[in-house]
């Protein structure tokens, strides 16, 4: 064993055992079919009460909102969840209380936004479990995960209270005698990646920052995808260069347009800043918050409805100009 | 001189020190556009890097997240978090803004917790990229009102290391050799660090503030530079260029 | 039955091992055949992977290199070769094929050095990805000539794992556990490990051959499974897609 | 200092520490300025007897031909080599005896093609040094440099002649008390890579698979880039998703088309086997080999005038057409 020079007191929710890992994806499907599903039932087959969540994109952008709000609408409880990059996302899962531990990066925050009122109430409730870590902290362990390897060195972290309430370790590297914090594997039960393209099989392209989400779909034991629009395999074939997962890390393609809404999904359409704007204003009043999540969570069927109610497909174009700087000035 | 406010003095103190060929990895608000006017005044080859992977972008307008797509706006390179952390890591970031709801006479900022991290009385968002960008880029800059509830004696929670607890703390801990705490621009002053005590000190004032206006509105004992000076107030040209082609709308100067 | 040559009986036998949904690593040669023989008979979600980036090709002809753009021709990714590495060392590639200058009995390869590694009498490549692939697929296979310079008794240097030196070596060693070789197909016969001692074993002779043929052409002493049967020969339907399809150019059959 | 449970008793030809690469990433240029310049300038400015040199591609596909015969016309000595994925590079420069000391993880073969006699015959000389890994170790080795950490773990090369006879180090992991072999970063003192398309200040772009390019490129302390073509700085702002090499990792931009000639190029010209049997052929006898070497490399000024030789334009509408598929049977 690596003398520990120093660790985290904090809690690790997942075993970082790569052998586990690897007897699960040795069973993992390989085969080439499809896996168009809706959005409901994906979260139906493959987000499980207890489990290990993680979302991908960065903060509102690029993000999976559909599936967010059915795991709220479905009611999932006691997860776990990968509070890394997380802002909308992270806003929506608190709203349903459906995690009771989480791993800190960056939660509650909106950025430039503001802070949620209630996603802090909830953490600062006593309810949910936390670990400390730095969102590129959380991006290595998801890398660890990825390449298959138990742990992960960097130079982060050291000599902080974000470190003392971690999960890390401190070593000395054997080739420079210098410090390094390792970082245990993650490998969530299940993730949900919002992208441009995928074909029915799972296979993906982002257009733009990929953020964590390579490492993320490859360390994911369960993968969602929802995307922007289906386009043929051939399409794929054509251009193998620009696929950044391939599909057999996918276990659902969910086709879901305008589904980073509210957030922004680049070269597609702007965030809806008032929509946000919205959230932050009728989160300061529990009861006007309830019925603000009756209307557009749990009180609608699908993603769509939610459009709906949001302005549908007029509002998507405003937002389209603004993404497109037709109209430069009109940023909500 | 022309008039300004005490955003306009903040970020024309800041892009000061962004020198020409520098990297520099911004978040949103003051920091972004500090760097912006870098670019547009005296550094047109300051590379501006954005932690979620955008990499020197040409920014049409203020980003709204360090995510969003202006930050990737014909930029060289969309790449990710890890390309970018790894890009600090190696060495090849020169300065870092960070910010936080304390920081301390090391610099070290607190964005976790007031209270007891077990039971805070107040949760903020944590670290986010923060440690690792004060990890790994070779000066930090932070640009923050100056308020005793901020300038605290120890921060409740040390979220991003500045110099810990004092001289060779950092080493010690393992973090890179050379790295740290480099400016604190408030309303009223830039700071620095003292070279051997690594304790924070008044380096400038700006105009209309005294070293007691600082010294009074922070927690902490304050030392004071031998080359004390006032800092040069905004130029025409920086804030001409601040207002019309960094921050036309106000986003962040109208603050 | 149809007539066939040595090459031809070999790539089949090794085709029937890959089952449907399976994934493999290949290299050029033999086994991209047997790949491709496997995916067109009754293997089509067969998951080809080539080290240095391809991912599940359409292979129009036989890759000369694994990197050359045969290998992600209408490929559903061109990655890299860490990429490719990991989703082995992941656990998600049952496969892999490879050669080597020696094997001995417990599967250990050696395409590294004849003689003392100090100072080789003969220079191999060495391991190119080798090792990883014998570290990382679930199962190891290997087409190769029957001849007792090759099957030795101690190979000069093991390049890439085998079962070392017997039971529990490779776990002992770190090597992920369950892993290890599985197939040796020849001209003469198919072995594979004995679950005991992890020593080689005949399991299927060709037609034509014999048990005494086999362990005349190897340097070691082979185990001979209990449930010792003939080579199923090539069917006709094999052949054909082999030779119509597969290696129209007789590239590799033609050897 | 972390257990050593077991090390290899091979050189370290390089200095793992982060610090010393830190400080001399800290002065690498970052100004967006024309780096264009030919081949022999590159080669004169940023190879230095001595160095440690490393090359881009996977054998004879995408390699920078240009950048190994002008090391080899220039008569650099004493190199140390990364012999990663390498073949007809290795053929090259073993050619020129340039190098004395070699990592190996692959060396002397050219795949399916067979073995180089000449370069066999220098690596069984007793001239050159040498340190065995394999392709993914020395890859992981160059991920370690790139990601700016000392080392990184891995799971091969275990119970091997080829780990006793690395670098590297096996130690104990402290989450899962599993063993893990260490490898030592690798930051090359020089890189060439070649591309399909770069822009006058090296932002980078490359079609198909990226071998260990994307991590060479980040480890590389000096960079020398050739390109199939330049294209302008518009273009690759106009699709920030497709650079992979960011230009202020690039030490020098040289546009050489065909670059990649008598090796593949992917989507632009498949390689000349017949030149490449050419090569193995006449490499038998050491003194027609030399007349080879005198005719193909020493007496030619450059990569254009080595083109016509080989039969110039001609040859390549050929070749592309061969890539193309074109003339499917015409494989050489």
């Amino acid at each position: 064993m690596l003398e520990v020079v120093a660790e985290g007191s904090g809690p690790l929710f997942m075993d970082p055992d790569p052998d586990k890992a690897r007897e699960f994806f040795r069973k993992k499907n390989r085969a080439m079919v499809s896996k168009v599903m809706s959005v409901r039932e994906a979260v139906e087959k493959f987000v499980h009460d207890g489990d290990y969540l993680a979302i991908g994109g960065f903060g509102a952008n690029r993000i999976p909102t559909a599936v967010c709000h059915e795991i709220v609408r479905q009611r999932k409880k006691n997860l776990i969840f990968a509070g890394h990059t997380s802002t909308h996302d992270f806003q929506i899962l608190a709203a349903g209380e459906v995690f009771d531990r989480c791993d800190i990066a960056y939660i509650i925050g909106l950025e430039a936004r503001g802070l949620s009122p209630n996603a802090r109430r909830y953490m600062e409730s006593g309810k949910v479990q936390v670990c400390e870590w730095s969102n590129y902290a959380m991006a290595l362990r998801l890398k660890a995960a990825a390449m298959g390897v138990s742990f992960l060195p960097g130079r982060n972290l050291m000599g902080t209270d974000t470190f003392r309430n971690s999960a890390a370790k401190v070593v000395r590297c054997p080739f420079t005698d210098k410090l390094f914090v390792l970082y245990p594997a993650l490998w969530p039960d299940v993730a949900a990646i919002h992208v441009h393209e995928a074909d029915v099989y799972g296979n993906c392209r982002i257009k733009g920052i990929s953020v964590a989400d390579l490492e993320l779909a490859r360390a994911a034991k369960r993968l969602i995808i929802t995307t922007e629009k289906l386009v043929p395999n051939e399409v794929i074939r054509q251009d193998p260069t620009s696929t950044v997962i391939p599909y057999f890390l996918v276990d659902a393609v969910c086709e879901v347009p305008f589904g980073s809404y509210p957030g922004n999904m680049p070269y597609e359409y702007f965030s809806d800043e008032e929509h946000l704007k919205q959230w932050l204003t009728v989160e300061k009043d529990p009861e006007e918050f309830r019925r603000f999540l009756d209307k557009y969570i749990y009180g609608v069927d699908d993603f769509n409805q939610y459009l709906e109610l949001c302005g549908g497909i007029e509002r998507i174009m405003q937002l389209r100009a603004q993404e497109h700087l037709i109209l430069n000035t009109n940023r909500g | 001189m022309a008039e300004y406010n005490t955003m306009e003095m903040m970020i024309c103190a800041a892009a000061r020190y962004l020198e020409d060929g520098a990297a520099v990895a911004v978040g949103t608000g003051a920091p972004c556009a500090a760097a912006m006017l870098a670019q547009k005044t005296h550094s047109p080859n300051l590379v501006i890097i954005f932690e979620a992977g955008g990499v020197a972008p040409i920014l049409p307008t203020m980003p709204i997240s360090v995510g969003d797509s202006r930050t990737f706006h014909k930029a060289i390179m969309a790449s990710g978090m890890c390309d970018v952390m790894e890009t600090m890591q190696r060495g090849m970031v020169d300065y870092c803004f960070l910010g936080g709801a304390q920081i301390d006479m090391y610099g070290n900022l607190n964005s976790s917790v007031i209270g007891e991290w077990s039971r805070p009385k107040v949760r903020f968002p944590g670290s986010g990229g923060a440690n690792d960008f004060g990890s790994f880029a070779w000066r930090i800059m932070v640009i923050t009102p100056q308020d005793s509830r901020r300038f605290v004696e120890r921060v409740d929670f040390i979220t991003t290391p500045g110099y810990l607890d004092g001289p060779g703390a950092r080493e010690k801990a393992g973090l890179a050799p050379g790295t740290g705490p480099y400016k604190v621009i408030t309303n009223m002053a830039v700071m620095g660090f003292d070279p051997e005590t690594k304790r924070m000190r008044i380096e400038s004032v700006h105009k209309g503030y005294t070293v007691k206006d600082v010294q009074d509105n922070t927690g902490f004992e304050l030392l004071v530079s031998p080359e004390l000076e006032e800092t040069p107030e905004p130029t025409e040209e920086e804030l001409r260029v601040l207002r019309e082609e960094v921050d036309p709308h106000r986003y962040i100067i109208g603050r």
